[in-house]
């Protein structure tokens, strides 16, 4: 199993070496936040010992060097997504905030009374709240692309949405419950006939799938270092440089601007244009370091064992009476959601927790999801690069105790 | 007894199973719906009181096992009960899930709602123990609020 | 000098053991972003390396312990600036965000056209360009409190540009360029005169005078956790409870959210409201430590000296031909600016570097203070906690060779 | 040398105290107006351009030394000169600045404006070397924008 770019990983996770209630962590919870690496770590304690100073600002050797340390880490996300330049790259303070700057300026900038935004029944909260509101703002509409059975987009009545009245189509690259991974150029190309600007919730994408902003031909992509082996506290918007100079700025303040005076402002060209006040330094040298990670590994080694463990898993659930996989799309990625006959999952949560096993249970932000499947909650167990085999058993082992309760 | 043993005993797993007075009044004089919002658990709580005393309860809804036998086994200990009795017991019961163990005279008086002291060990579970009671002092309240929600 | 509560501090800051184009570093930038105690750091490492888990959303014990960490820090936070309840006290990414926050959200649920938004000519940007756009979009007048020639607010001039249309008053602690320390309470009252909304920028205050929101009066005050000894990525609102729950929410996705439906969505109660998404939570944790770090040196301490090392720069600073300060107010905190007859600033940045000496040169995003005092720029040496006599010599060193080039 | 002292050279630190040709032509036939909005450099550079040849240039504003004795340099090397042997000394100004050494004959060509090779010591002060040079590509470009600012 252990191969290739994977090989000896986990010695690379040092967490992965605690024991939670007296049994050796099992962590299936890096759908909500991953794990970190000990070059991650190391590189942003360096930056602190070593390093740090303000960026932009100083003229002094070690502000020069800090502002040119984190417009490195910009050049590399924009190599990593494929981005058409450099400055296409605003850094965030996360997915949820990416989603809502992009919400907040199409309203202030695009949108229209009557318009339409369409969105799909599997989002996350952070990708259905902000658009509500966008278009209560403005008195757009906001209608949702229904999925079938499996989880899947319905690319007929998706297709039968669009239409001349939509202008921004707004979908998750990889569904945080369902595993879904979407057809993204398919999407794209629908919402393009009408000339719809697309933004892609990239926040389970950025980690699990190669991400080609090009060739996925969306305007915007959104996601979390978090979520990808980096530090809390920064995420990514990346976005078409033309919408972005065209659209308003989002937050306004120091950096942003070009001049101040009391009657009134002008703002600086993208990305800085969207960067008011101090960036988060340090986290955003942690997010290069976890994008030289994936790097590293490889897409060919992180797909491979993800797919092994993916369907290693679904299997062996299989071999538990009375549980209901939630989302078994024709392309799967990280994410494993199911529920137990005659359990409530957060009866699940806690006894796989005396176990040492951590999963997630609950809506997963995505409450509008859980009506469509008719359950109040899942159990999520979700994959990351360390996973393994045993991790999977001692799932397994775990659930079979739960049985053991409730029978 | 393991954690796990205190926690989900064989009573709380009968009363999750077949919950008594799992329904809704109709009519009802007092009402209250309870919500959990992170973890979807959701009951409402209906109520007769005549002169004071809860002469009928019931409590319907879904959520995990121990909010579950939590309404139930509630519902058992407050029909027929004067309001400040419940009230009272409702304070006992928050006071064993939320602070000091009880002396033994106060689990005597919980009786069988003391099944459920387990729960303390798991700081997370303790709201699920506690909702239907947050949902009872709110429909007993003069101020209810028809929806409480926990966090 | 180093006694009490600073002695041996700088030995905790493993920064100032670093050498900068051949000379030991001095530091003297703080203004803008305070270096790292060793133990912020090692907190931070500690929590990535074994108590890493999301917050709020798992019922498995290390997301719990992640929870209730960065719950401690919420608490140890209303006990710094005696917040009058926890619920008091929103995580943001820093002050930016914290002023955008509280502007936007003003401006949704309480300004009206006609009302008046007061500030002084010593904000920094991020206490202007927001109230700019909250004018504008509202329809709200913007007026500006000027300051005499020594760097203090003209209390005066204050009185009377406060009046029945005044709705909101904003202005900061602190200056960042002038040093100055607003008599907070006495402007709280003037604006409570009128029932305005106060708001108080404390980005430079947070670190250098204590902070008692009670007493100062104000509705909210913003820090970041950055210039505090604490990381990037995070800051703090502390707002009132009331003012909170009545006004409506900034953000929107995970964790702010009641229950959300196609149809539309409640909102938790502050502070979950204001907290849209995955917190920085090691953030977080890490600006508990700094705010630790903060106490256990003591406010005797801290004060003491940084009066005596400001009184020794002012004094040095006096000996050094054509040398004018901007700003010698009545109080004056840590940051010193001063331009050099002769030389532009910029100059003098790029030779102090030389000397490895860093200080910042520029308009400070405050542009429009620097039109107050005709200036296009200033030097600015600004102190922390682990500056000694010795960094102001090796300062006044490096003026004097800007001397020898600029004659 | 001392990086220092390679970038305040005498014939810099001469032209920042005594600009030449330091003031605003007036009438004009050509303007822009060049400013760095970090640090404050702000410059006006007029043109009097007939027949292809600038005939009068002046420049005037604020900022550093490096930036003004890089205005006061230009003026005097572009004076007389036609419009496509200036756009040819700017191109070799900002290659000079920006990426690599000069050849021999180059350095030449750009006779007493080498002088500001020492900047390209010091990233941070690139831009205001270029300041007044990206003003003039824009004063003599057909799109004139008025206003270019560098960062
Ligand atoms: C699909 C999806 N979108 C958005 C988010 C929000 O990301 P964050 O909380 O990092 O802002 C998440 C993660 O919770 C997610 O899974
Ligand atoms: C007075 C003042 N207000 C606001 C800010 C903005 O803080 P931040 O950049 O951390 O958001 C700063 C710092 O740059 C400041 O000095």
């Amino acid at each position: 199993m252990e191969q290739g770019g994977v090989a000896g990983i986990r010695n690379q996770f040092p967490v992965l070496g605690r024991q939670v209630n007296d049994h050796p962590l099992v962590y299936l919870d890096s759908g909500a936040t991953t794990q970190k690496p000990r070059r991650v770590i190391d590189r942003m304690t360096q930056c602190l010992t070593r390093d740090y100073a303000t960026v932009h600002r100083g003229v002094y050797s070690m502000s020069q060097e800090s502002t040119e340390a984190c417009e490195r880490v910009r050049h590399l996300v924009a190599s990593f997504v494929n981005a058409r330049s450099v400055n296409e790259v605003v850094f965030t303070s996360g997915t949820t905030e990416s989603l809502n700057l992009i919400a907040t300026i199409l309203g202030r900038g695009y949108l229209k009374s009557g318009d339409e935004i369409l969105i799909t029944q599997m989002e996350h909260h952070a990708n259905i709240v902000p658009w509500q509101e966008v278009a209560k703002s403005v008195g757009a509409r906001l209608k949702v692309a229904p999925i079938d059975s499996s989880g899947d987009i319905r690319l007929d009545e998706f297709n039968s949405l669009v239409t001349d009245t939509t202008k921004v189509v707004a979908f998750t690259h990889v569904s945080n419950v369902l595993g879904t991974v979407n057809p993204v150029e398919d999407l794209v190309r629908i919402a393009k006939n009408v000339g719809a600007i697309v933004v892609v919730d990239g926040a389970q994408g950025i980690a699990h799938r190669p991400v080609d902003v090009r060739k996925m031909g969306c305007d915007f992509y959104c996601f979390s270092a978090h979520k990808a082996y980096g530090p809390t506290g920064v995420g990514v918007l990346v976005g078409r440089y033309d919408l972005l100079t065209q659209l308003p700025p989002y937050k306004f303040g120091g950096d942003m601007i070009e001049t101040v005076t009391f009657d009134g402002s002008t703002y600086a060209l993208p990305p800085a244009k969207f960067e008011a006040g101090t960036p988060p330094i340090v986290e955003i040298i942690g997010l290069g370091e976890a994008i030289q990670f994936l790097i590293d590994v490889g897409w060919h080694a992180l797909l491979a064992h993800e797919h092994q463990l993916i369907s290693y898993l679904m299997n062996q659930l299989s071999t538990i009476p009375g549980i209901q996989l939630i989302g078994t799309p024709r392309e799967k990625s990280a994410a494993v959601s199911f529920v137990m006959s005659g359990v409530h999952p957060h009866d699940v949560g806690t006894i796989l927790d005396q176990e040492g096993v951590a999963v997630r249970v609950g809506h997963h932000c995505a409450q509008p999801l859980m009506g469509v499947y008719n359950v109040p909650a899942t159990i999520r167990a979700s994959l990351g690069v360390y996973n393994n085999y045993q991790d999977i058993d001692r799932l397994i082992e775990a659930l079979l105790t739960v049985r053991k309760y409730f029978s | 007894m393991s954690r796990l043993e205190s926690l989900y005993q064989e009573l709380i797993l009968d009363h999750n199973k077949s919950p008594r007075n799992f329904g809704k009044l109709d009519p009802f004089t007092h009402y209250s719906h309870g919500i959990n919002p992170l973890c979807g658990d959701d009951y409402e709580v209906t109520l007769t009181v005549s002169d004071d005393v809860v002469v009928d309860a019931q409590f319907t809804g879904s959520g995990c096992a121990i909010s579950k036998a939590s309404g139930s086994l509630m519902t058992l200990a407050i029909i027929g009960q004067p309001v400040t009795t419940i009230i009272r017991l409702k304070n006992l019961f928050l006071k064993m899930l939320l602070t000091d163990t009880l002396t033994h005279d106060e689990r005597q008086q919980l009786g069988k709602l003391a099944v459920l002291e387990g729960v303390k060990k798991f700081p997370a579970r303790v709201k699920c123990a506690a909702l239907v009671w947050r949902a009872i002092e709110d429909a007993l309240s003069p101020s209810a609020t028809a929806t409480v929600s926990t966090e």
